[in-house]
C-alpha cells in the first residue's frame, strides 16, 4: 500500500462523494464507527479505514476489500459518527462503483443453499439481491 | 453598444471603510504596489455608512464605476456593519443591472487592513474591466 | 380509529402468523386496519445512494393511496418496511428534487402528508400502554422475555425518530404492560446480521451468537421481535450457540410481539400452525 | 464664504518626486473657498506645524486642508496643530497624496492630476465641516462583578486592590465556582482548595468588596460609566447579620437531597452551605426541599438555632445600584449526557463524569478522597477514561473542542495511579491536545511515569457485563479491535455555556456565539472587552478555559475596569449620529441596525394649532454611539446624519471627484 499524489488527486473521492452524497473529507478518523460495528471482526478494512483509504485515493485496496460485502447497512456507525458521515452510504457507493466497473453480480440465486432459499423471508432475499447484484 | 474611445481612462469612485480597506490601501502604498491612477477613495467609518444614494450620485456625475470596500464579514470593526452592507448592495446591484448598468461597474469587495496586495489587484482588475466596457453613459446627467 | 395498513410481502407468506395476530389484536383493541389496495413490495431496503430514486416509487404509491383513502396514518409491522416507509416519507417531505421526480412519474402530488407509524407506536400513543394493561386478560406473569430491537426500527438516528437509538424503551414498556418480566441485556440493539445470512452465513451466525449469548446469560426464556428477518436469523443460528453457551437444549422461542399481545388479550385464534 | 488654507507636503522626495507640487499649488489656488496655499518639506516637523499655525493667524483661515500622508498617520497630530491655533480640531481635512498617490503611481503627469483631484475633494469636504465637541461624562467609580468563580474572585480582588469598590454577585449561597469542586489542578497538581480558599477569604475580608451571594442580576440600564443595575437578593431564610455559622441547623435538618456540589454523590440538607469552606459560611434554606415550606411543618432549624437567625418570612429583595463598569464571570456548565446512551451513563453507577471523579478523588469529597466504585465501594483496578464526550461532535454534541478535558484526563490518570496503587488507566482519545506551558510534559508523565495506556479511538459503546463494564473501541493506530473489561468508566464531558447565558447577555446588551458563550469585542485584540463599552468578560463564560487562562483574563478585565474607573470623566467620541427630529418619522428603522443599542425612542410634544400631540422620534445616546453610520443609511427620510461624515460632506466629495 502506497500513497502518492496521483492517488490522492484521483477521481475516486469525487465519484464516491457524488454517488453517496457524503463528504469523505469530513471524517477526522476518530474510529467510533469501527468500535461499534457488529461485524467488524469479519472485515479486512475497517469502517474508519474505508474513509481513510478513500481520503487517500487508495482505490485498489478499497475495491478489493471484503468489507464492501460484509457491511450489513445496520447504520450503527453513522448513528454515532460525530462528523455526520453516513458510512454505509460510502460503502454502498464503493460497491456500486465496483459492480459497475466489473459487471456481474456478487450473489446469484443459484449459489444460495436450498435451505436458505426455502426458509428465508422474502424481505431478506430481496434485500440481499438489491445489495449484491446489479 | 458602447463605443470605446481611444485612450479612455475611466473614473472610479471607491468608498473604503477606515479600519480595513482604507488601511489596505495605505498598505499597498507603504509596500509601493503600483496600480492605475483611475481610483479616487472616499474614506468612511464603515462600509455600512455608504448610502446607495451616494453611488447613484457618483454614476450621475459621470463616474464610470463605483467600488464599495469593507472589512471581511465577521471582521467588521463595528461587528455587524458589513452584513448590512452586503444585504443592501445585493439589492442595489440588482436595481442597477435592471437600469442597464453592467455588473462590473458596481462592485463590493472585502479587503482587510493586511491585504495591500489584494487592494492593488482589485484596483488593477476593476480598471481593466471598466476600460473594456467604455464610459458610463446610462446614468450620467445630461450636462 | 382507522389506519391504512401496509402488510408487505413477508407478512403474506413466511410471516403469516405476524399478520394474523396483528389483525386479531387490532380488532380486539377497536383499531381498524384497512389494507392498502394495490400495494407492491416496498423494496426492502431504503436506497443508500443519491442516484436511485425509483425504488421509492412503490412506497410512495402506497402512501398516496393511503392518503386518497382518507387515512392520516399508515401502519406497518415489519421493521424493514417500516424503515423504508418512514425514510421515504421523510424524503418526500423534505427533498423537493426527489419529490418532483417521483410525483412527476406517478402523476401524484404526494408531499408526505400521511404519517408512517409502527404498530408499537399505535399501542403506545393511540391506545396507551396503561390502557392496554387494563385490557390484558391473561397477564404474562413470570415470563422472562428479552426484547430484541435490531437496527431498522431505530436507525439512522436522525431519520427514524422512533425511540432513543441507544436506550429505547418502547418494547420494554410494552412487555411490562402485558405483565411480562423484562430481561435487560446489552445486545438488544446490536445487528443480527440482516441480509448477510443470505450470502455470508458465518458472519450472520456469529452476530446472532453474541445476541443470544447475552440474552441467555441474563435469563431470557423467549425473545420478542418486530421483524421477520431478525426472527429468521435468531432462530436459524441458535443451535450452535446454545450448545456452546451450555444453554437448554430446546430452542428458545423467538416471537413476534403481536403473538404475545394476542396471547395476553386472549384473542389468539387457531392459525393452523 | 469659508477661508480655506491648503498645505502641501513634500515628505522629502516621497511625494515631491512624483507629484508636481508647483502645479498642484497652482490648481489649489483656483479651488472654491481657498484663500491661501503653501508647501513644506516635512509638514509634521515642528517647523511645518508652526507654519500652519502662523498661516491660520495671518490669513484668518477657518478651514485647513493638508495634502500629505495618510490621515491614519498624522490626523491627530494635525488636529492638535489647528486646535493650538484656535480652530476646532474637526476643521481639518487631510488629502492622502502619499500612500494613495505618490507611492503607488509612477507617471508624474497622472499622479499630479490625481493629487489635484484629492486636494479638491478634501477642500470640498472641509468647506462643509462643522465644529464638533466631545462631551464630558461623569463616572460612577464602582464596579460590579457577576459570578463568584475563580474568574470573578480574581477580577474583584484586583479591582478592589486598585482602590475601587466592587460588588460581587453570586447566584449560589457561596462563592468558589467549579474550582471549589476540583481536587488537584493541572499542570502543577497543587490542591485546588489550598490555592482557592485563601482567595475566597480575601474576598470576604476585603474592605472594598461587598459580597452579595444567593443573588442575581435582574435588570441593567445605562451605559459605560453610568450603569444602573437591579439585583435580586433571593430570600435566604437566614438572617446573615445574626447567623454565626455554627452549623447546628443543618446538623439537625431532617430533609436530605442530592448535593449539587458533590455531583449527586452525597446528600445535603434543605438548610445548607454547599461545602465546608463556603464563603460566606452561612447557610440558606432551599425552599423547594424544605418541609416547612412544602408542608407547613418542621421548623427544626428555627428551634435549634442559638442565634435566632432563621427567618421563614424573608422575601426576595430588589436592590438598585450604580456602577461605572461590569465584569461578567459566570463560568460554565458540564455537558448533559442525554444524547450519549451508548456510554450507559445513568444506566450503570460505575459510569461517571469527570466532575464526579473530581469529587471522588477529593479529600473532602464523599469518599474522603478514596477512589471507590459507586456500585460496591471497592477500589477499581481498571479504569477507562473516554475523552471528547459531547465535544467535537457536530451530530449530537458540541462541535467545538472543550479545551480542558485532555489535560484533566491526564490529571485523572495520574491521580488514579497515585491513589490506587496497581490500578490501570486506559485513556481513549481522538487527539491529545496539550498546548500550554508544561502541558505536554504533564501528559508525557501520565503515560511514561504513571503507566496510563493511551488508545487512539473514540469509544463506540460501553455496556455492563456482570459487575464489570465492557468498553468497545478500536486502536486506530494498530488497527486492533479493543474490548476492555473495566471496573469504572470516566466520561470527559464537554464544557457548555451556562443555561441562562443568553438571557444575561440580553440584559447586558452583549452578544453570544452560536453556543451561548459571550462574545468578546475582537477575538485577538480585544479579548476581554465586549461590544458594549464598560462591560468586560472573564473566564469560561467567554469560552472553555482552564484556570491559568481564566485568571489571566480576569486580571486583564480588572485592568480594563481600573483604567476606566481611574478617569476623572469620559470624553465622548464626537463623530456620532444625530437625529433631526423635524424629519424623523419615528419608524425606528435606525434602532434595528445599530450594533450598539445606541438608539432609543423618545416622545416629544408638539403643538398643532391648539392641540398638543405626542410624537415618537429616535434619539441617539452619544455615550453608546460608536459612529459607524449604519443608522444613517437605514433611515428613509434622511433624518439621521453622522457628524464628521455627513451626507452633505460625502456627496460634496463625490461631486468633487467627478468634476
Ligand atoms: C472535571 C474538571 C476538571 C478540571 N480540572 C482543572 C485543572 O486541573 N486545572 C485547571 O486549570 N482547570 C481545570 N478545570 C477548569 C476550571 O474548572 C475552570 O477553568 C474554572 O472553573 C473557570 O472558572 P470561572 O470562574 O470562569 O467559572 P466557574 O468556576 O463556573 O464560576 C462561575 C461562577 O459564577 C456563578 N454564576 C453563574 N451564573 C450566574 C449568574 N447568572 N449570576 C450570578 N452568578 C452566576 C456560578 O455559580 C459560579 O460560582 C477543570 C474543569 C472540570 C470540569
Ligand atoms: C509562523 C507563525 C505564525 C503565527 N500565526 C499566528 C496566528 O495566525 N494567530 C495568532 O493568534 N498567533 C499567531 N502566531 C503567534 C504570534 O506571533 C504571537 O502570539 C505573538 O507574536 C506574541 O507577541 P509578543 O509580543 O509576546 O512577542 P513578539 O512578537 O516576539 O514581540 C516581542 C518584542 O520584544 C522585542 N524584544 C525581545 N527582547 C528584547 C529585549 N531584551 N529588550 C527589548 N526588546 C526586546 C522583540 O524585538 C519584539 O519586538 C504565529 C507565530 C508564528 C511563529
Ligand atoms: S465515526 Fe465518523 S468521523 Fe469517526 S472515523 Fe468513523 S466516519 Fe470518521
Ligand atoms: S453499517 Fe456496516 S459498517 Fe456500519 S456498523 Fe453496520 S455493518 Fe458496520
Ligand atoms: S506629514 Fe506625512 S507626508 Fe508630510 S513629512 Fe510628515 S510623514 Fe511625510
Ligand atoms: S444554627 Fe443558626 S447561627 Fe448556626 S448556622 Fe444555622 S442559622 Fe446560622
Ligand atoms: S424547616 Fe426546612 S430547613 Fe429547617 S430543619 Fe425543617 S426541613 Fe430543614
Ligand atoms: S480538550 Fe481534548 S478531550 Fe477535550 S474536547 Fe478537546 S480534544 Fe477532546
Ligand atoms: S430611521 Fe430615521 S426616521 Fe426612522 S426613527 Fe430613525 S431617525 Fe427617525
Ligand atoms: S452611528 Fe452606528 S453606533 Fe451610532 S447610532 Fe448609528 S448605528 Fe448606532
Amino acid at each position: 500500500m502506497k500513497v502518492t499524489t496521483d492517488k490522492i488527486n484521483s477521481n475516486l473521492i469525487k465519484e464516491v462523494e457524488e454517488v453517496s452524497g457524503q463528504k469523505v473529507s469530513a471524517c477526522f478518523q476518530c474510529a467510533k464507527c469501527t468500535g461499534g460495528c457488529p461485524v467488524v471482526w469479519a472485515m479486512d478494512v475497517y469502517p474508519h479505514q474505508i474513509l481513510r483509504y478513500a481520503q487517500l485515493g487508495l482505490a485498489d485496496e478499497l475495491l478489493n476489500s471484503k468489507t464492501l460485502w460484509i457491511c450489513a447497512s445496520c447504520q450503527t456507525c453513522d448513528s454515532r459518527c460525530p462528523r455526520e458521515v453516513d458510512i454505509p452510504k460510502v460503502i454502498e457507493a464503493l460497491r456500486l462503483v465496483l459492480l459497475r466497473a466489473r459487471g456481474g453480480n456478487y450473489l446469484h440465486p443459484n449459489n444460495l443453499p436450498a435451505r436458505v432459499l426455502e426458509n428465508a423471508p422474502q424481505q431478506g432475499l430481496v434485500s440481499a439481491f438489491r445489495k449484491y447484484a446489479r | 453598444m458602447s463605443v470605446k474611445p481611444e485612450g479612455f481612462e475611466p473614473l472610479i469612485v471607491a468608498f473604503c471603510c477606515n479600519w480595513c480597506s482604507y488601511a489596505g490601501a495605505d498598505l499597498a502604498g507603504t509596500s509601493r504596489m503600483a496600480y492605475p491612477t483611475n481610483v479616487r477613495i472616499i474614506r468612511v467609518p464603515c462600509s455600512s455608512r455608504v448610502n446607495p444614494s451616494f453611488i447613484i450620485r457618483a454614476f450621475q456625475r459621470g463616474a464610470d464605476a463605483v467600488l464599495v470596500a469593507g472589512c471581511h464579514p465577521g471582521d467588521c470593526h463595528y461587528h455587524s456593519g458589513n452584513f448590512f452592507t452586503r444585504r443592501r448592495f445585493t439589492v442595489l446591484k440588482q436595481m442597477l443591472e435592471y437600469m442597464g448598468i453592467e455588473p462590473e461597474r458596481f462592485q463590493v469587495r472585502w479587503i482587510s487592513g493586511s491585504e495591500g496586495a489584494k487592494f492593488a489587484s482589485v484596483m488593477n482588475n476593476i480598471t481593466a474591466e471598466v476600460k473594456s466596457l467604455g464610459p458610463n453613459r446610462k446614468l450620467r446627467d445630461a450636462r | 380509529m382507522r389506519y391504512s395498513y401496509y402488510p408487505g410481502c413477508t407478512l403474506k407468506t413466511k410471516a403469516k402468523v405476524f399478520e394474523d395476530t396483528t389483525l386479531q389484536t387490532a380488532r380486539a383493541l377497536g383499531l381498524e386496519f384497512a389494507e392498502v389496495e394495490e400495494w407492491q413490495c416496498c423494496g426492502a431496503l431504503y436506497p443508500l445512494n443519491t442516484e436511485e430514486v425509483f425504488p421509492l416509487l412503490s412506497p410512495v404509491r402506497s402512501l398516496a393511496q393511503a392518503r386518497a383513502a382518507g387515512c392520516t396514518k399508515l401502519v406497518t409491522l415489519c421493521a424493514g418496511c417500516y424503515n423504508v416507509f418512514r425514510r421515504t416519507n421523510r424524503t418526500m417531505r423534505s427533498d423537493a428534487e426527489v419529490r418532483g421526480k417521483i410525483n412527476g412519474y406517478l402523476e401524484e402530488d404526494y408531499r408526505g402528508q400521511v404519517d408512517v407509524v409502527h404498530y408499537l407506536e399505535i399501542l403506545k400513543n393511540d391506545v396507551g400502554f396503561a390502557e392496554l394493561a387494563e385490557k390484558v386478560s391473561r397477564r404474562l406473569e413470570g415470563r422472562k422475555i428479552a426484547p430484541y430491537y435490531g437496527c431498522l426500527l431505530l436507525k439512522p438516528r436522525n431519520e427514524m425518530d422512533f425511540d432513543d437509538v441507544e436506550n429505547p424503551t418502547i418494547f420494554e414498556d410494552f412487555l411490562r404492560a402485558l405483565g411480562a418480566n423484562v430481561v435487560e441485556y446489552p445486545y438488544r440493539t446490536e445487528c443480527c446480521g440482516s441480509y448477510l445470512s443470505m450470502a455470508n452465513e458465518e458472519v450472520a451466525a456469529t452476530a446472532v451468537g453474541r445476541i443470544l449469548t447475552s440474552a441467555f446469560k441474563n435469563g431470557a426464556e423467549a425473545l420478542v421481535v418486530a421483524c421477520p428477518l431478525c426472527k429468521y436469523n435468531l432462530e436459524e443460528y441458535q443451535k450452535g450457540f446454545r450448545e456452546a453457551a451450555g444453554s437448554p437444549a430446546a430452542g428458545i422461542p423467538v416471537l413476534y410481539f403481536t403473538e404475545l399481545l394476542a396471547e395476553a388479550l386472549d384473542v389468539r385464534e387457531q392459525d393452523g400452525q | 464664504m469659508k477661508r480655506i488654507g491648503v498645505f502641501l507636503c513634500w515628505c522629502g522626495s516621497n511625494i515631491a518626486a512624483t507629484v508636481d507640487i508647483e502645479e498642484t499649488m497652482a490648481a489649489a489656488r483656483k479651488m472654491p473657498g481657498v484663500v491661501y496655499v503653501d508647501h513644506n518639506k516635512y509638514t509634521c516637523s515642528e517647523i511645518g506645524q508652526a507654519m500652519i499655525r502662523e498661516a491660520i493667524a495671518a490669513h484668518r483661515l477657518d478651514r485647513v486642508v493638508i495634502g500629505s500622508c495618510s490621515p491614519r498617520m498624522h490626523e491627530n497630530t494635525f488636529r492638535k496643530t489647528v486646535e493650538a491655533a484656535g480652530l476646532n480640531p474637526f476643521y481639518l481635512e487631510i488629502a492622502n497624496i502619499r500612500e494613495q498617490c505618490s507611492w503607488v503611481h509612477k507617471d508624474k503627469l497622472t499622479a499630479t492630476e490625481k493629487a489635484i483631484s484629492l486636494i479638491r475633494t478634501a477642500v470640498a469636504k472641509a468647506a462643509r465641516s462643522e465644529p464638533l465637541f466631545s462631551t464630558e461624562m461623569s463616572i460612577e467609580r464602582r464596579a460590579l462583578v457577576i459570578g463568584g468563580g475563580i474568574a470573578g474572585i480574581q477580577a474583584a480582588l484586583d479591582i478592589a486592590d486598585a482602590g475601587f469598590e466592587v460588588d460581587l454577585v453570586e447566584k449560589e449561597p457561596s462563592i468558589g465556582g467549579r474550582m471549589a469542586q476540583l481536587d488537584k489542578t493541572f499542570p502543577t497538581l497543587d490542591c485546588s482548595a489550598c490555592i482557592l480558599t485563601p482567595k475566597m477569604v480575601d474576598v470576604a475580608q476585603h474592605g472594598n468588596i461587598n459580597l452579595i451571594t444567593y443573588s442575581e442580576v435582574e435588570k441593567v440600564e445605562g451605559f459605560v460609566g453610568n450603569f444602573t443595575v437591579t439585583i435580586r437578593n433571593r430570600a435566604r431564610s437566614v438572617d446573615m447579620e445574626k447567623c454565626t455559622g455554627c452549623g447546628d441547623c443543618y446538623a439537625k435538618c431532617p430533609s436530605k437531597v442530592d448535593s449539587e456540589f458533590e455531583m449527586g454523590l452525597a446528600k445535603r440538607r434543605a438548610i445548607y452551605t454547599p461545602f465546608p469552606q463556603a464563603v460566606p459560611n452561612k447557610p440558606a434554606i432551599d425552599r423547594a426541599n424544605c418541609r416547612y415550606f412544602t408542608s407547613g411543618k418542621c421548623k427544626v432549624c428555627q428551634k435549634v438555632c442559638p442565634a435566632g437567625a432563621i427567618d421563614y418570612e424573608q422575601q426576595d429583595q430588589l436592590v438598585e445600584k450604580k456602577y461605572g463598569a461590569i465584569v461578567v464571570a459566570t463560568g460554565f456548565d458540564t455537558h448533559k449526557l442525554d444524547n450519549y446512551g451508548e456510554y450507559a451513563y445513568g444506566k450503570h453507577p460505575d459510569v461517571i463524569t469527570s466532575l464526579e471523579f473530581e469529587r471522588l478523588v477529593n479529600a473532602s469529597g464523599p469518599t474522603g478522597g478514596k477512589i471507590l466504585r459507586p456500585s460496591n465501594g471497592q477500589p477499581p483496578k481498571n479504569v477507562a477514561f473516554i475523552q471528547c464526550v459531547g465535544s467535537r461532535d457536530k451530530a449530537k454534541g458540541n462541535p467545538y473542542c472543550a479545551k480542558i478535558c485532555c489535560m484533566y484526563t491526564a490529571k485523572h490518570a495520574i491521580l488514579l495511579s497515585e491513589k490506587v496503587p496497581g490500578a490501570n488507566a486506559f485513556v481513549f482519545y481522538i487527539d491529545v491536545r496539550t498546548p500550554g506551558k508544561d502541558y505536554e510534559e504533564f501528559y508525557n508523565r501520565a503515560y511514561e511515569e504513571c503507566g496510563a495506556t493511551y488508545i487512539r479511538g473514540n469509544v463506540s459503546k460501553v455496556f455492563p457485563d456482570g459487575d464489570k463494564l465492557v468498553v468497545r473501541s478500536v486502536d486506530a493506530l494498530s488497527g486492533a479491535l479493543v474490548e476492555l473489561v473495566v471496573d469504572m468508566v470516566v466520561l470527559a464531558t464537554s464544557v457548555d455555556a451556562r443555561a441562562d447565558a443568553r438571557e444575561l447577555a440580553q440584559k447586558l446588551s452583549i452578544t453570544t456565539n452560536a453556543y451561548n458563550f459571550f462574545n468578546e469585542a475582537h477575538p485577538k485584540l480585544r479579548p476581554v472587552e465586549t461590544q458594549t463599552a464598560g462591560v468586560f468578560l472573564a473566564g469560561a463564560c467567554q469560552g472553555p478555559k482552564d484556570i491559568p487562562d481564566t485568571v489571566a483574563q480576569a486580571s486583564a478585565a480588572a485592568v480594563k475596569v481600573v483604567s476606566l474607573l481611574n478617569k476623572e470623566s469620559l470624553l465622548s467620541n464626537p463623530t456620532v449620529a444625530e437625529v433631526d427630529i423635524k424629519l424623523c418619522s419615528g419608524d425606528m428603522s435606525c434602532l434595528a441596525v445599530c450594533p450598539y443599542g445606541a438608539i432609543a425612542e423618545k416622545f416629544i410634544e408638539e403643538r398643532h394649532g391648539r392641540e398638543i400631540r405626542k410624537r415618537r422620534v429616535a434619539e441617539v445616546n452619544t455615550a453608546l454611539c460608536q459612529g459607524c453610520g449604519a443608522c444613517t443609511v437605514a433611515c428613509r427620510p434622511g433624518a439621521i446624519n453622522l457628524k464628521g461624515f455627513t451626507n452633505e460632506q460625502i456627496l460634496a466629495e463625490v461631486d468633487a471627484i467627478c468634476l
